[in-house]
């Protein structure tokens, strides 16, 4: 609905939500209020978090899925010594492409899309706090991700690994325009990933459901505010680092040329001060979906939540100050050493702890051995494995020799995929009835489950002895006979079990949207806010907002569900609650659908892809994007509206 | 009607709270504060790398080069610090209310970025190197490009604001919101000129 | 989608595609198999007057705006010590580079015939010094230093001390026919 | 069970490869192997832990829980929290003798390297090793490319500079790896402890050849040292029969001696793999390939189907041109 038709309404007409207009009658006023406007350009110009949640994480699912594809093919290339399947070239952009996109455009927008499709749910409220910002984040996000790889499509894919040390990727040794790709996709999905962080940090800290203060978050809100505030501290650099990069290779600038008192490990400074926190931006929602499964598979709440969300807390601040371990070969001064050495040992005591708290959950409890438990606990018996050997190769000398070895390869995949992405495959099935209104299916649910689980390990198990057995990273053959081969061949076979299982998994979520058993609007018995609304969730989330006195709301709800009343249903507007205590304080209005994002991100983009060619794109091409950005931010009304009578 | 098992108890009524707030009451004041933060991390971590090139150097600014001219960069800090008189009083107005004085004031501080946007461009001209003549070239003139971003942003936003506040628009509370956040971020852009001026202009007279 | 549309569409990215390759193209060997053909056959390269200008070798197109021969182009004119003598393109013993000046011609054909060929007063005679390809390479990157090339296939700087303003912004030189028949 | 097995494999397939973090053929790579056994140790009994504690959580006996149906879901045993002090205190305890003991491995490691006997000099290039022995008589300086030749019980440092881009220098049997960086000095520190033949490999990508920049090492007895480095001052020996004198013209007026260098002969060229003694070594192309003659002929005839991108070009040599060629080359022992 316009302004201009809700104008003509009489105000008579115009009601609050409260006990005298409720269920189906405030069903249909609220759902004609907070709707899409009609058709293709309707669906353009959403800014429902449900649907740009949904939308980040199929296409996170789409480049997992190319992604994966490189993968296999590298795991074909290394099957065998000597293999002549793929070139040395062609297998340096697939090992950048593969890197690149799993950090870039898989791993993080991932979990930034589940994070904004659950976090309104979970808080109570019936927005994102900037709807239009995280729609421009989502479309963001989708350009860089397609400028990456239509430009691999077409044979300028990057090829200096998704590290980018300079002087490989600088003006001299990396060739043509395949660097700039990658720094102006880095800067896509930075800029996306900003967007997204920041209207999720004003979304927790502003409007949580009055009585669920900072002390009564669910532990998947807390993970999202401390990666949200981690995007927000560590970003920067690299955008930083490759916007020098650019400079470097478009304008000439010296930052990286040590012959002009340049330094090439100024980049790995500023690229692993964001990319060692990158890692946990990856793993602390993975810890949040976690939390929250063992919680309501155990039936009971987490044991110990401050240690848990002290542990959270604990890590991103941890996190900044490791990023010198990724560089203790470069031969920095060898006293300082021991204090990264300390730092990133350290890191696992709070994880330790969070893993403490999640047996101690499952004890206290009595366990439902449904597939997002088994996810869970495939999760610790993975991710352990590749904590213990973080412990290892945080000490300089022995990571001196397993640095950039197929070992350290090993590591950050059990790291991150036991770490992150069985976390996320068992929240993906956990929260799938609540997206869809339909449950996944079992039964596949758990043969894909064993076999992930058991691909992951032969696939990437060898390749510790890969890595001892001195096999380098990035690699794309090796010789026989130097105790490769059994390794490498195991390894390839077992990514092919992944492979097949990861499309069981595909497969399940198809079939399972299209005829799963329906789901009531909680499923599993959770606790927590985003069980109290229907399955799928109506746009505009809750009838009335919740309201909260516990850290388990809908366990300690009883007979009924306390409420707020008194919010205008004619405007999408929002209950913005304190800080600390959230306290009812303020109402606001909510941005509508606007085509305009989109349109700002189609100008951002001839900017930022024109600027690889010539810096003059930024002059020229700031225009329209200050265009499409004043058309965004405009008001809507010039006269004030006016306040509904209360009925 | 959803199929919620509980039944809604209406226990507060929100209907009597306030349809806009200033400061940490309002959302937007959140985002420009987190914008903030990601611009001043951005100044940070650029401040950190002007560091880390300068440690690789025995003399700062390095060997052929001359240190900036003063006069530009010392002008616009003083037009710079003196824009805050103007930009407190805007703020002060709009937590007041006081539509016509903000009126009055927007154009004022339309005009002063305007001048220091034309100031900027006298102080690329006094750098004394280019940007490819060195890395001390490279990160004095990133520096100061990052930072002119700042000024070009806000300025456009004053200017939009100050259109706005002609319309109808400017009597709803909400604009004055935006008009006090804007006045907030044009502070962050000035504490922010102050280190950086010191680096441009006075660290490679100190090491010279 | 109209047939229409989605045959322009396909019409732009083989454009697309095919700019992409040009530029990026990383032939590692010369095609046919290292070329043993000179790049020009007579020494005489100069056409005062525009008279009888033969067509350009048909190998100039590989190498003029092919990212991979510019840098090996550069990566050779350091090797081989060009440097020595013309300096950064700015010239000393040698003449400059950094204009459009040419003496013996400005076409690729002609700089690689003048690096195959030599000229008097001490430029030297690269045959069988070099590869025929190599030679393509050095002529491709020689002419990017007067901004002959185009700008998204050269490398702004090279990691080594500047002496240059950035080649990626280097203004065109203009060619005049005097200069070229200037002998 | 799974990790039975994988030590099995290790087992099998580890400790006798001469490139090998297992080696420790070398002092460094000896305080590895320790180190490594004893985070290993600490690891798997966390690890053991962590899996026993995990599968009793869930299958334990329960005759009673505290879950949300008994209105007992915020409850807590007594017992966890003297668990988690205790659990807290083994992890820091663990890591507190973990972080003890790999600092005094770096002390000890970086002991061992103070007071080198013998200096080279290694420059990376994209994609080979240059070596230099820098003796105090200059006069004395070997050059060598892709293979380093130590005595053993004799430390040696290795100063690492790089012409191009990153590169890593990596000999796993001897010790740890130490970037070369353009624009910096760093240097390892070698004391080999066993003779051998041995492989490093470069271990930080540095573009297309990256997986085929390999250097051989040899450690031998002092005596052997000494006779191979008396050979390497001498200048190349002179072309013998016809066909190699041939080859030796070749080489010397065309495309090969604009870049490498063979003493005692007019090849001047020094931006490529010294070859005055290239016929000595065991392998050709930085490890690529193993040293014969029908590698040096593939190689001399078209190196860029065998290492593509490298910096060698296919010349397009007549047959007897290639012929002559290698037949030289073979002489350079």
């Amino acid at each position: 609905m316009t302004p201009a038709e809700r104008a003509k309404q009489p105000p008579a007409d115009v009601a609050r939500d409260g006990p005298k207009l409720t269920g189906a009658k405030l069903d249909k006023r609220l759902a004609a209020t907070w709707s899409n406007p009609p058709g293709f350009l309707g669906w353009l110009s959403s800014v429902d978090h449900k649907d740009i949640g949904r939308r980040y994480i199929v296409t996170a699912l789409a480049f997992l899925a190319l992604a994966g594809t490189l993968a296999i093919v590298m795991r074909l290339q290394l099957s065998k010594p000597d293999n002549d399947l793929v070139g040395a070239a062609r297998y340096n952009e697939i090992f950048t492409m593969h890197g690149t996109t799993m950090m870039f455009l898989f791993a993080v927008p991932v979990m930034q899309g589940m994070q904004i499709y659950l976090t309104p749910l979970m808080l109570g409220t019936r927005a994102n706090a900037f709807p239009r910002l995280n729609a421009f984040s989502y479309w963001t996000y989708l350009a860089g991700g397609c400028l990456l790889w239509v430009a691999f499509l077409l044979n300028i894919g990057p090829d200096i690994g998704w590290f980018a040390y300079p002087p490989l990727s600088g003006p001299q040794y990396g060739v043509g325009k395949r660097t700039d790709i990658w720094a102006q996709m880095v800067t896509f999905t930075e800029v996306a990933a900003l967007a997204a962080a920041v209207s999720l940090t004003a979304t927790i800290l502003k409007q949580r459901a009055p009585g669920m203060s900072l002390g009564r978050m669910p532990i998947f809100i807390w993970a999202t505010l401390v990666t949200s505030l981690m995007v927000i501290f560590s970003m920067p650099s690299v955008a930083l680092a490759s916007g020098m990069l650019l400079s470097d290779r478009l304008v000439g600038t010296h930052f990286y040329n040590p012959a002009e008192q340049g330094d090439a490990l100024l980049w790995q400074h500023l690229f692993w001060f964001f990319g060692h926190p990158e890692v946990y931006i990856i793993f602390l929602p993975a810890t949040g979906f976690v939390s929250e499964i063992v919680a309501t598979f155990s039936r009971r709440s987490i044991v110990h939540y401050p240690i848990v969300v002290m542990a959270l807390v604990a890590t991103g601040i941890l996190a900044f100050g490791l990023w010198v371990h990724h560089m203790f070969a470069t031969g920095l001064p060898r006293i300082g050493y021991s204090f990264y050495t300390a730092a990133s040992m350290a890191v696992s005591i709070p994880t330790g702890l969070q893993i403490f708290c999640w047996i101690a959950t499952l004890w206290e409890g009595r366990p439902r051995f449904q597939v997002p438990l088994l996810y869970v606990i495939g999760f610790i018996f993975t991710f352990v494995i590749g904590g213990l050997t973080g412990v290892i190769i945080a000490a300089v000398p022995l990571d001196l020799q397993l640095h950039d070895t197929y070992f350290i390869v090993a590591h950050f995949h059990y790291v991150l995929i036991g770490g992150a992405v069985f976390p996320l495959l068992g929240a993906i099935t956990y929260w799938f009835p609540k997206a869809t209104g339909r449950l996944m299916s079992e039964a596949l649910g758990k043969t894909s489950f064993w076999m992930i689980f058991l691909g992951f390990q032969l696939a990437f198990f060898p390749m510790h002895i890969a890595g001892i057995n001195g096999m380098p990273r990035r690699v794309y053959t090796y010789p026989a006979g130097m105790g490769l081969e059994l390794p490498n061949l195991l390894s390839s076979l077992g990514s092919a079990v992944v492979a097949v299982a990861v499309l069981l998994f595909v497969l399940n979520l198809v079939m399972s949207a299209r005829g799963g058993r329906a789901a009531p609007a909680n499923p599993w018995g959770g606790a927590s806010l985003e069980w109290a609304t229907s399955s799928p969730p109506p746009k505009y989330n809750f009838l009335h907002i919740p309201i909260v006195n516990s850290l388990a709301p809908l366990w300690d709800a009883g007979e009924k569900m306390a409420v707020v009343h008194g919010l205008r249903i004619d405007d999408r507007e929002l209950l913005l609650t304190t800080v600390v205590s959230a306290k009812a304080d303020v109402r606001e209005p909510s941005a509508e659908p606007s085509l305009w994002p989109f349109i700002a991100t189609i100008a951002l983009t001839v900017m930022f892809v024109c600027s690889i060619f010539s810096p003059w794109a930024l002059a020229i091409g700031i225009v329209p994007v200050a265009i499409a950005l004043l058309a965004w931010f405009w008001p809507k009304s010039p006269e004030p509206e006016r306040e509904p009578v209360i009925s | 009607m959803t199929d919620r098992d509980l039944a809604p108890s209406f226990i507060e009524d929100v209907s009597a709270l306030p349809t806009h707030a200033f400061s940490h009451r309002s959302l937007t004041w959140w985002g420009i504060m987190a914008f903030m933060v990601i611009e001043g991390s951005f100044f940070a971590l650029a401040i950190a790398a002007y560091f880390f090139l300068m440690a690789q150097e025995q003399q700062w600014a390095p060997g052929p080069w001359q240190p900036p001219g003063l006069v530009a960069g010392t002008l616009f800090t003083l037009v710079m610090l003196l824009s805050e008189i103007p930009n407190s009083m805007i703020k002060k107005a709009a937590e007041n209310y006081d539509v016509a004085t903000a009126r009055q004031l927007l154009p004022v501080m339309t005009a002063i970025g305007l001048l220091l946007l034309v100031i900027r461009g006298f102080e690329f001209n006094s750098l004394h190197v280019l940007w490819y003549e060195s890395a001390y070239g490279s990160i004095i003139w990133a520096l100061l490009f990052l930072h002119t971003t700042h000024i070009v942003t806000d300025w456009g936003d004053t200017v939009v604001l100050w259109r706005l506040m002609k319309t109808p628009h400017g009597k709803d509370p909400r604009r004055l919101v935006d008009t006090e956040e804007n006045a907030l971020y044009w502070r962050f852009v000035w504490l922010a000129w102050l280190p950086i001026y010191v680096l441009i202009y006075w660290v490679p007279r100190l090491f010279h | 989608m109209s047939l229409r549309f989605r045959n322009s569409l396909l019409a732009l990215g083989l454009v697309a595609a095919l700019t992409g390759c040009d530029r990026e193209q990383r032939q590692t060997r010369g095609k046919p198999l290292a070329e043993t053909v000179p790049a020009s056959t007579s020494p005489d390269t100069v056409f005062p007057g525009n008279a009888n200008v033969p067509p350009s070798d048909p190998r100039a197109a590989v190498y003029e705006g092919n990212a991979t021969a510019i840098s090996e182009g550069q990566r050779l004119y350091n090797w081989m010590n060009c440097s020595g003598c013309h300096f950064h393109g700015g010239g000393g013993m040698g003449v400059a580079l950094i204009d459009d000046k040419w003496r013996y011609g400005g076409r690729i054909d002609q700089i690689a015939a003048t690096i195959v060929e030599g000229r008097p007063n001490g430029m030297p005679s690269f045959r069988g010094r070099l590869t025929e390809q190599q030679v393509w390479q050095l002529a491709a990157y020689v002419r990017t230093l007067s901004g002959q090339a185009r700008k998204d296939a050269v490398s702004a700087r090279a990691d080594e001390v500047s002496n240059t303003p950035p080649q990626t912004q280097t203004k065109r030189e203009p060619l005049t026919p005097a200069d070229s028949a200037e002998q | 069970m799974r990790r039975g097995g994988a030590w099995l494999t290790f087992l099998l397939t580890g400790c006798n490869g001469y490139q090998n973090a297992m080696g420790g053929d070398g002092a460094e790579g000896a305080n590895f192997i320790q180190l490594f056994s004893v985070f290993m140790v600490v690891c798997t009994i966390m690890y053991v832990i962590v899996a026993a504690a995990l599968l009793f959580a869930l299958w334990r006996r329960r005759s009673a829980a505290l879950v949300v149906e008994d209105r007992k879901h915020h409850q807590t045993s007594a017992l966890v929290r003297p668990a988690l002090f205790a659990w807290t205190a083994l992890i820091g305890a663990g890591l507190v003798a973990l972080t003890i003991a790999s600092f005094f491995t770096d002390r000890s490691n970086a002991a061992e390297g103070s007071k080198p006997q013998l200096i080279l000099t290694v420059t990376a290039n994209q994609w080979w090793w240059d070596v230099e022995y820098n003796l105090p008589d200059v006069s004395r300086t070997v050059r060598t490319a892709n293979e380093i030749h130590l005595p053993v019980g004799i430390p040696a440092e290795v100063t690492l500079k790089s012409n191009d881009v990153i590169h890593s220098f990596w000999i796993p049997n001897l010790a740890g790896k130490q970037d070369l960086i353009p624009g910096r000095q760093t240097d390892a520190q070698l004391l080999p402890r066993k003779i051998g033949l041995y492989r490093g490999q470069c271990a930080e990508f540095c573009g297309t050849q990256h997986a085929q920049m390999a250097l051989d090492v040899t450690v031998e007895s002092k005596e052997d040292f000494l006779r191979w480095y008396a050979a390497q001052l001498k200048p190349a020996v002179a072309p013998a029969n016809p066909q190699q004198h041939a080859g030796y013209r070749y080489f010397t007026t065309r495309e090969c001696a604009s870049c490498h260098n063979i003493s005692g002969t007019p090849a001047s060229g020094q931006v490529a793999p010294d070859l005055t003694h290239f016929a000595s070594r065991r392998s050709l192309a930085a490890g690529a390939l193993p040293m014969n003659r029908g590698n040096v002929y593939g190689w001399v005839a078209d190196p860029q189907s065998l290492k593509p991108g490298s910096r060698m070009p296919t010349v397009g040599l007549k047959a007897d041109e290639l012929h002559s060629l290698v037949a030289y080359l073979e002489t350079l022992k």
